[in-house]
């Protein structure tokens, strides 16, 4: 039959910034076969943590293993480090990493919904969800001093304080971001042509989110009940009013709409942690060399960010590796697309929210 | 008429494998509170009608040719624009073994955007630096012609 | 004489017509925009550029969409018959989809096909709009629509509606942008243009703007106060609903056209033909 | 703080792919990745397993002493996500993996097998 | 779609939100993590900013062996604004490394001057054109890595040297 | 003079035929061929301009001979079907055996003319010689490709114009059978031609479907001497048009549809398609499928204005868009071609039951157009076959390369069949400038919906089609390759008339085509040429734009060799960066099929409805 058609998508494309290639053979626009390549980012950051970086600045370097979750890898690292060297931070640190890491959450989750709406062609969507993403952003760059990469996390502590002024500031936007945010799931909620762009496009099953071992917002979207953050004490959650949020379509759309649950729910949290924040020092005496081994799991914005740590009492670890979240979800994204349309394709990359500069590191 | 030049920048954004931190930054400035169409910028996404080749990353070993690729795929006069630390010489992955060090190696980089992450503001003065450089272009009309068999061979163009 | 001017400048209005909308596009979307003047930036810059082109027979087909809707606009103004125009336009369809089909790659591929889409989807309304005119004004010929005395849009205020929904279809825009599906095929049939070829097909785009916009006023008969209205209104109406909108697929297209669009047209005509008798 | 429930089974290369199928249940145990551990001359591997709704479970099956040679099971027959984290390794330090493709993640000119120690500590 | 619809007509008529930088100012917020100031005099050359630098972009070339003298060489396109360096820098509280909120401006590559400062250390203010600057960065870092491996010579000759003249006291001692 | 040339027209290629038949040599075949060229187009011209009906009464010997040929022709076709163990063709035979003995026996005396030949039938011959002629030229060439028995074959092609030019001078409704039914004959054994079992089941699958024609031209007969006691078109038309029943007309309009094989009879027609590509272009182009209409403008006049005529109009109408949309599903570049046919002649068809003046004339632009430009076509159809072994569309990938001349001559017969200013776009202007006229009458609404419909579906058709073919490589050399002076004869020869025909579109349609319809109808159509513009009422199609029109898609088909860009640089496609393999091949719209049933119900549904309601058989 003269119907197949090759479409390259990637690595360069307007759709997906990052460099990642998929190679969908189509017939009449219907996805037959796929081929992906998540490579294009491997720089060598594993080799690179146990060679060229002392073990007091590794974080600086994965931190920019991506951008969009700075703060977890950071926050990974630093956790585990301090277990290996055997640091006690005090309530006051914890709270303010907290504070930290769910508000870079609630801008990733914007973005990544803002951007399912862009490729399903709804500029409008899009500029409304960034434009009240704005806010946080504001909030990120008083509280760390910069938008993205926010350095925050220094081993036994936080860089620097939250100052009254912006403790105030915190709660105005935060309210006003809920309000935003409860207009913006209207938007995802009600649309119809977004409705029929997303809804029931790339449904996975609670089953076969098992089966591929999905993790994250593309889990807990099909009902597979997953988070680091209620499985693995690294921050205090739970006393901050943390809940899993769970939705059972599995779809495009789920995906959207637990992303805002989550925002939610993450507003609530910082908006705990600025009420319970204590008086104190951000940082805490560091004496010691990491040394042994220990596994640690965090929940960044994409879902489940694993670590692995070996330190030998020198100023240099052994080894690092990290398993991020787009990686364990690359798998079932590639099952995902044989089937579907061509013009799905993109909304169902983007509610993966890839992230693939930590898939290759 | 190279008057209007100054007035209508498109871009081509590609990411040679940086941490995303700079693309963010890009899409932001898309958005409303930057709006970058005000300089009537566009992001394209297609090198056969961009003005400006908007780079962030490293460059990884993998990303190399593509992004010659590009490079060669874009019209005359064009501005590359390189964001962020890790463009110039690699920034945090300087010297890892999977990175060329920067753009500089790959192609001739016109303006830099210190920073990691740069501001959006810092984008926007840089692409605002990149109309001068564009203008210049144009005016000398310096195109680099015909380009190399060994390099379009190194470069695997396409043979279709 | 107004015909003729109509023809000459009609590149300049359609920029004027896609400046507009792009700035109020970007106040809808809470943003400042460009300037009004920016499609003429880029055609300038566009001129300026150096040309490079993937084959002769491609860039040649982008020039010739350009002067065959320039032609098929000269047609709707200069000649008298509203149908003859609209076939015309097909042939500016013709030039951009075999140009787009001339080329090896695959985006380019696949918006020709869903050009071709488009025109299944848009056309057949754009005849029953005709005919509608016809029926309410007596006439195929544009100078006696412009002067009859009642106005069409109010015989025919469905078929009127079933044109307003393809606009988006004629025009590229969300929820119908499917040819050029930005996010997904980066353009479609224009994406392997560069330079003043693509400037060529740019341009192409605006006289489409006028020629639609064009018909938009004929319902207005000769009240040309009120055509102008319901040019405005029209404008305003597919730039929000452009604003408000995913992109749907092709088939969603499709079907709207067929089960949506022709038989509000249809019934609206069969209405009017049959209660005029 | 962290104090995760270690449960670290030692296995052989052997056994480990039938352990690990017998032990595994998809509604209970969460896939995390495999990991490889390089000792100098041989190679530490680590499945990594969690468990769902469960406080700081790690489940780890550990083989010591791998060859850098030694033919290595894939896990993919039940684990079907798995193959991600395989190639990754077998690129990483050229490891023999049954189905492994190479080339994922490395160009041909890089360097090989980066995370080897030899490979950089200069040996 | 209607809520949408509603929502853009209702933007089409109030104020855009657009911060019109570069016509406007958009300052850096108190906090803003941006270029690095360095004070010579304050300097003990302790080289911790250097050791915990990640991208290595603080470099102290030892331009005299005999005295240790050396020379603070900052790349501010380099560096990553992590901060890290202040934070590590024993005099930081008193001046010696801090972090302003300032940016540095792009630069144009070819032919312009880049902007200079005094507190930007050496590097910068002698460069004479900004072409290839990462090359000119290239030849500071092979320039220091050289003059470390003098310093350690020079290092080891003296302790030699002291060495000898300890064994010939003491032979002379005897 | 008239006499003896429309006795020529009939005779001369049968003789030619035969001649060619018992000398099977080279050199004669090719001079009588050519000959046939010049001869039969003087011939029809001479009577075309002849300005009044001729009628020409023959000998009784003559008749009884065709009624005892008609016999002898059916027992063949049994014989066929015992042959081929086709109960459904020996019963068909049988059926039509016995009707014919029946309507031999109730037969009545009259003393009207046998030949009846008029400007309508004279235009057909023109088409034949110009059209057919060609084709029996180009099989001059084409059966040297492997293929058998080549002058036979040309003798059965030869013959076969002269039959056709029979049929169309028939007036006797009893011969106008025994001549159908000759066709089919004809249509069998061309599509059995290379004997093979697939040639041989499309065959006889023509056969019955034809012969359904055949059994509803018989009953019509029956009824038709039963109600009306005649049995000769021109006498139809002199009976009082407000007290007669439809029946006769009903079956009558069946045949027509069969032999025009609209759906849910297309099958035969696709059949075709196994058959020497010259047995397609015969069939597809000037002639046999023209029957079809030919026999809805004979019976034009009567069954104005009647329900049978609207639903005819309905079902036609529906064939038109169905198959074109069914034609968006094919890969094989000759059945895209004859679905399209099917289509057309639903519209022909369409024009022709309206039955008015001016749809007429659209009517006989229609075919006139179409009959050229599919000939052109399925000539090129045969070239790529035999010279460039492109059969599908996907081995069309990339034609241009291969086989630019031929590419652009398909591309031109394309943008004959549905793009301003050709003739088949000026009919389907003309169809809804007149549809436009009657909008009270509701059909006409919906007759515009569907002509609006299935003209976009066919110029989508082409121009995908097209797409599949023009796409080439950057640095591809377009070089014209040689070719055999029979095929480039043909192709220019179309070509030629093609051009000229459109340039002088206005005074040909008005001079030309228009006087026949009036002839037919004896109503004046309001279309005159203003030199060479052409005028409807207030509507013009003026000359610039013919011109304006023309130019632009010369300039679009030949731009791979006019156009040269020399000082513009060349890059490669965007690919996102990447150098994977692609394929770049084309959609299917195989999504259709799923209808494909449905769409068959209603086909069905709307052939009977022509049957009872529009034949009032309740
Ligand atoms: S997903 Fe990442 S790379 Fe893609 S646009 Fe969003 S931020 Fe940029
Ligand atoms: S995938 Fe997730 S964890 Fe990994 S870098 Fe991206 S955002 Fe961060
Ligand atoms: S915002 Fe829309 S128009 Fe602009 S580049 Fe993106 S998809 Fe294209
Ligand atoms: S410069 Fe910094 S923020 Fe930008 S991509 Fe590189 S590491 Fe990320
Ligand atoms: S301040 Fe401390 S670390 Fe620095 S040189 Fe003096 S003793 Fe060493
Ligand atoms: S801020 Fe970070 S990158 Fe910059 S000089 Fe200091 S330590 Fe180095
Ligand atoms: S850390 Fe501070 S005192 Fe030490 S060398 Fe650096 S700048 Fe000087
Ligand atoms: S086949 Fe050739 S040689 Fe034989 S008779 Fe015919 S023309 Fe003469």
């Amino acid at each position: 039959m003269a119907n197949k058609i090759t479409v390259t998508f990637g690595s360069q494309h307007i759709a997906i910034p990052e460099p990642v290639s998929f190679v969908f053979e189509t017939e009449n626009e219907i996805i037959t076969k796929v081929d992906v390549d998540v490579g294009y980012v491997h720089r060598g950051i594993e080799q690179a943590a146990v060679t060229k970086f002392k073990y007091t600045n590794v974080h600086y370097l994965l931190a920019r293993v991506c951008g969009f979750c700075s703060i977890t890898h950071a926050g990974a690292y630093v956790h585990a480090v301090e277990k290996l060297i055997g640091v006690e931070t005090t309530k006051k640190i914890d709270y303010l990493r907290t504070l930290v890491v769910e508000l870079d959450r609630i801008h990733s989750h914007l973005l990544a919904n803002g951007h399912v709406a862009e490729v399903c062609g709804y500029e409008n969507l899009f500029m409304q969800t960034v434009k009240y993403r704005e806010s946080c952003m504001k909030l990120l760059e008083d509280i760390t001093g910069n938008r993205v990469q926010y350095d925050y996390y220094t081993i036994g502590g936080v860089s620097r304080d939250l100052t009254t002024e912006i403790e105030k500031s915190i709660k105005n936007t935060l309210n006003e971001l809920r309000k935003n945010t409860i207009k913006l799931m209207e938007f995802f909620e009600t649309d119809y042509t977004l409705g029929l762009k997303t809804r029931n496009i790339g449904k996975i099953t609670t089953d076969f989110a098992k089966k591929m071992n999905c993790v994250g917002p593309i889990a807990r979207a099909s009902g597979l009940k997953t988070d680091a953050r209620a499985e693995f004490d690294f921050l205090p959650y739970e006393e901050l009013g943390y809940k899993t949020q769970l939705r059972s379509e599995g779809d495009v759309w789920a995906r959207n709409m637990v992303r805002f649950d989550e925002v939610l729910n993450s507003i609530e949290i910082c908006l705990n942690v600025v009420d319970g924040l204590d008086e104190g020092d951000v940082k805490v005496k560091v004496r010691g060399k990491p040394k042994g081994e220990t596994f640690i799991r965090v929940e960044a914005p994409r879902g489940e960010c694993f670590y692995y740590l070996k330190g030998n009492g020198t100023n240099i670890m052994e080894r690092v590796r990290i398993r991020v979240p787009t990686y364990a979800n690359v798998p079932v994204l590639r099952e995902l697309f044989v089937g579907s349309k061509y013009s799905d394709a993109q909304a169902i990359v983007l509610s993966f929210d890839p992230c693939l500069s930590c898939t290759a590191r | 008429m190279s008057k209007f030049r100054k007035k209508s920048p498109w871009i081509l954004h590609y990411n040679t494998g940086g941490c995303n931190g700079c693309d963010i930054e890009i899409l932001a400035a898309l958005g409303p509170k930057f709006d970058i169409e005000r300089f009537g910028m566009l992001n394209r996404g297609n090198p056969k009608q961009s003005d400006i080749l908007l780079v962030t990353g490293p460059v990884t070993l993998k990303c190399r040719d593509v992004l010659r690729r590009l490079y060669l795929e874009m019209p005359e006069p064009k501005v590359v624009v390189a964001m962020g630390a890790c463009t110039f010489g690699g920034g945090v992955f300087r010297d890892f073994y999977h990175v060329e060090n920067g753009v500089n190696n790959i192609l001739p980089v016109d303006v830099w955007i210190p920073g990691c992450t740069p501001r959006v503001e810092a984008l926007i003065d840089g692409m605002i630096k990149a109309l001068d450089v564009w203008e210049k272009k144009s005016k000398d009309k310096e195109y680099l012609n015909n380009h190399s068999e060994e390099l379009l061979k190194e470069i695997g163009a396409i043979n279709d | 004489m107004i015909g003729l001017l109509m023809t000459i400048f009609s590149p300049i209005i359609g920029g004027l017509i896609s400046g507009v909308e792009r700035v109020v596009k970007a106040r809808m979307q809470s943003r400042v925009g460009p300037p009004i003047l920016q499609p003429f930036y880029d055609f300038f810059k566009l001129m300026d550029k150096r040309p490079i082109m993937i084959h002769s027979f491609h860039a040649s087909m982008g020039v010739m969409y350009f002067i065959s809707a320039w032609f098929a606009f000269a047609v709707l103004m200069l000649g008298n018959d509203l149908l003859i125009a609209v076939f015309f336009h097909v042939i500016s369809i013709l030039a951009l989809s075999m140009g787009a089909f001339s080329v090896r790659s695959s985006y380019s591929i696949i918006g020709a096909m869903r050009e071709l889409i488009h025109l299944a989807s848009y056309e057949p309304v754009v005849i029953l709009c005709v005919v509608g005119l016809y029926l309410s004004t007596g006439s195929f010929d544009i100078s006696v629509i412009l002067s009859s005395s009642n106005a069409p849009i109010f015989t025919l205020p469905l078929l009127f509606f079933a044109f307003v929904g393809a606009i988006p279809m004629m025009l590229h825009k969300s929820p119908f942008d499917v040819a050029e599906a930005h996010q997904e095929i980066i353009g479609g049939p224009d994406i392997e243009y560069s330079g003043p070829f693509y400037e060529a097909v740019y341009t192409g785009r605006w006289i489409e703007n006028v020629f639609v916009y064009f018909l938009v006023f004929l319902f207005g008969g000769g009240n040309f106060i009120l055509g102008a209205f319901l040019v405005v209104a029209t404008f305003l109406l597919v730039t929000l609903i452009d604003n408000s909108t995913a992109r749907l697929d092709y088939q969603r297209m499709l079907k709207f056209a067929w089960v949506i669009l022709i038989p509000m047209a249809v019934f609206n005509i069969f209405f009017l033909a049959l209660g005029g008798n | 703080m962290i104090n995760p429930d270690l449960i670290m089974k030692e296995e052989s290369i052997d056994s480990v792919k039938d352990s690990i199928r017998k032990w595994y249940n998809q509604d209970k145990h969460h896939y995390v990745t495999v990991n490889a551990i390089d000792n100098g001359e041989t190679l530490t591997l680590d499945w990594i397993f969690s468990e769902y709704e469960t406080k700081n479970k790690i489940y780890v099956f550990r083989v010591e002493n791998v060859g850098y040679n030694t033919q290595i099971p894939t896990m993919t027959d039940f684990l079907s996500c798995a193959w991600v984290s395989e190639w990754d390794l077998a690129d990483m330090f050229d490891l023999n993996i049954e189905n492994a493709h190479r080339g994922m993640f490395l160009q041909p000119d890089a360097p090989k097998a980066p995370l080897r120690k030899e490979s950089y500590s200069g040996k | 779609m209607l809520k949408m619809f509603s929502e853009s007509f209702k933007n089409l008529f109030s104020k855009p939100e657009t911060v019109l930088y570069p016509f406007e100012p958009s300052p850096e917020p108190k906090n803003y993590r941006g270029v690095i100031f360095y004070n010579e005099e304050l300097c003990i050359f302790c080289d911790k900013c250097e050791d915990i630098c990640p991208p290595g972009s603080i470099l102290f070339e030892v331009v005299d062996v005999e005295s240790n003298k050396k020379e603070y060489n900052y790349n501010p396109y380099l560096c990553i604004y992590c901060g890290a360096c202040v934070e590590a820098c024993p005099k930081a509280d008193e001046g010696c490394l801090t972090q302003e909120k300032d940016r540095m401006p792009a630069l144009a590559g070819s032919g312009e001057q880049v902007y200079k400062n005094e507190k930007l250390g050496y590097f910068i203010n002698r460069t004479k054109s900004a072409k290839n600057l990462d090359f000119q960065w290239r030849e500071i870092e092979n320039k220091t890595k050289e003059s470390r491996e003098k310093l350690a010579q020079h290092k080891a000759l003296k302790r030699k040297q002291k060495q000898e003249a300890l064994k010939a006291k003491k032979a002379s001692s005897e | 003079m008239a006499n003896i040339f429309i006795f020529l027209s009939i005779v001369l290629p049968i003789v030619f035929g035969f001649i060619i038949w018992f000398r099977q040599c080279d050199k004669v075949s090719g001079l009588l061929t050519y000959s046939l060229l010049p001869i039969l187009t003087f011939m029809g011209f001479y009577v075309y301009s002849v300005d009044a009906s001729i009628y020409i009464h023959t000998i009784g010997l003559l008749d009884f001979f065709i009624v005892t040929f008609d016999f002898f022709l059916l027992i063949y076709f049994a014989w066929i079907g015992m042959q081929r163990k086709s109960n459904l063709v020996i019963f068909l035979a049988i059926v039509q055996f016995i009707l014919l003995i029946m309507v031999i026996s109730i037969a009545p005396e009259v003393n009207t003319a046998n030949i009846y030949v008029d400007k309508l039938s004279a235009m057909i011959y023109l088409l034949v010689a110009l059209v057919g002629v060609p084709i029996a030229i180009y099989s001059l060439k084409y059966m040297d490709y492997n293929e058998k028995r080549k002058h036979t074959f040309i003798a059965i092609v030869v013959g076969f114009l002269g039959v056709m030019n029979f049929i169309v001078s028939v007036n006797n409704i009893e011969w106008f059978f025994t001549l159908f039914e000759l066709t089919t004959l004809a249509s069998v054994v061309m599509i059995g031609y290379r004997g093979d079992k697939e040639s041989i089941n499309n065959s006889t699958l023509a056969l019955w479907m034809n012969q359904i024609g055949g059994v509803a031209i018989l009953f019509s007969l029956l009824i038709m001497i039963k109600d009306f006691g005649v049995y000769h078109f021109t006498d139809l038309w002199q009976l009082d048009k407000t007290t007669i029943t439809m029946a006769a007309f009903g079956f009558l309009s069946i045949a027509a549809l069969v032999k025009g094989a609209q759906l849910p009879f297309h099958k035969w027609l696709l059949g075709a398609m196994v058959a020497p590509t010259p047995v397609s272009a015969i069939l597809h182009s000037a002639t046999m499928v023209k029957i079809a209409p030919f026999l809805l403008l004979r019976l034009s006049p009567v069954i104005q204005d009647t329900l049978l005529s609207k639903l005819l109009v309905l079902t036609t109408g529906f064939v038109f868009v169905a198959a074109a949309v069914f034609a968006l599903t094919q890969n094989n570049f000759k059945k895209i071609l004859a679905y399209s046919t099917i289509s057309l002649l639903g519209l022909m068809m369409l024009a022709a039951s309206i039955g008015s003046s001016m749809a007429v004339t659209i009517s006989i632009i229609l075919i006139i157009f179409h009959g050229i430009a599919k000939g052109f076509l399925f000539v090129e159809a045969g070239i790529l076959e035999k010279l460039f072994k492109v059969k599908y569309i996907e081995d069309m990938n990339r034609l241009l390369e291969k086989a630019p001349l031929t590419l652009l001559f398909i591309i031109f017969g394309f943008l004959n069949m549905t793009f301003v200013p050709f003739g088949s776009f000026i009919g389907k202007w003309l169809m809804i400038e007149e549809a436009s006229n009657f909008l009270s009458k509701g059909s006409s609404v919906l007759l515009i919906a569907l002509v609006a419909i299935g003209g976009v579906f066919l110029s989508v058709l082409y121009m995908k089609v097209i797409g599949v073919a023009i796409k080439h490589h950057r640095f591809s050399k377009i070089k014209v390759y040689p070719q055999p002076k029979n095929f480039l004869f043909v192709s220019v020869w179309y070509y030629a008339i093609l051009s000229i025909l459109t340039i002088f579109i206005a005074p040909f349609i008005a001079n030309f085509v228009s006087p026949i319809a009036i002839f037919i109808t004896g109503k004046a159509n309001g279309l005159y040429a203003d030199g060479l513009s052409l005028v409807l009422g207030n509507s013009t199609l003026e000359f610039w734009q013919i011109i304006g029109a023309m130019i632009l898609l010369i300039a679009i088909h030949v731009a791979p060799f006019i156009f040269k860009f020399k000082n513009v640089e060349q890059v490669h496609p965007y690919n996102c960066g990447e150098i994977t393999k692609r394929d770049a091949q084309s959609y299917d719209f195989n999504f259709i099929n799923n209808y494909e049933s449905k769409i068959n119900m209603i086909a069905i549904t709307l052939f009977i409805s022509v049957l009872i309601f529009g034949g009032n058989l309740l």
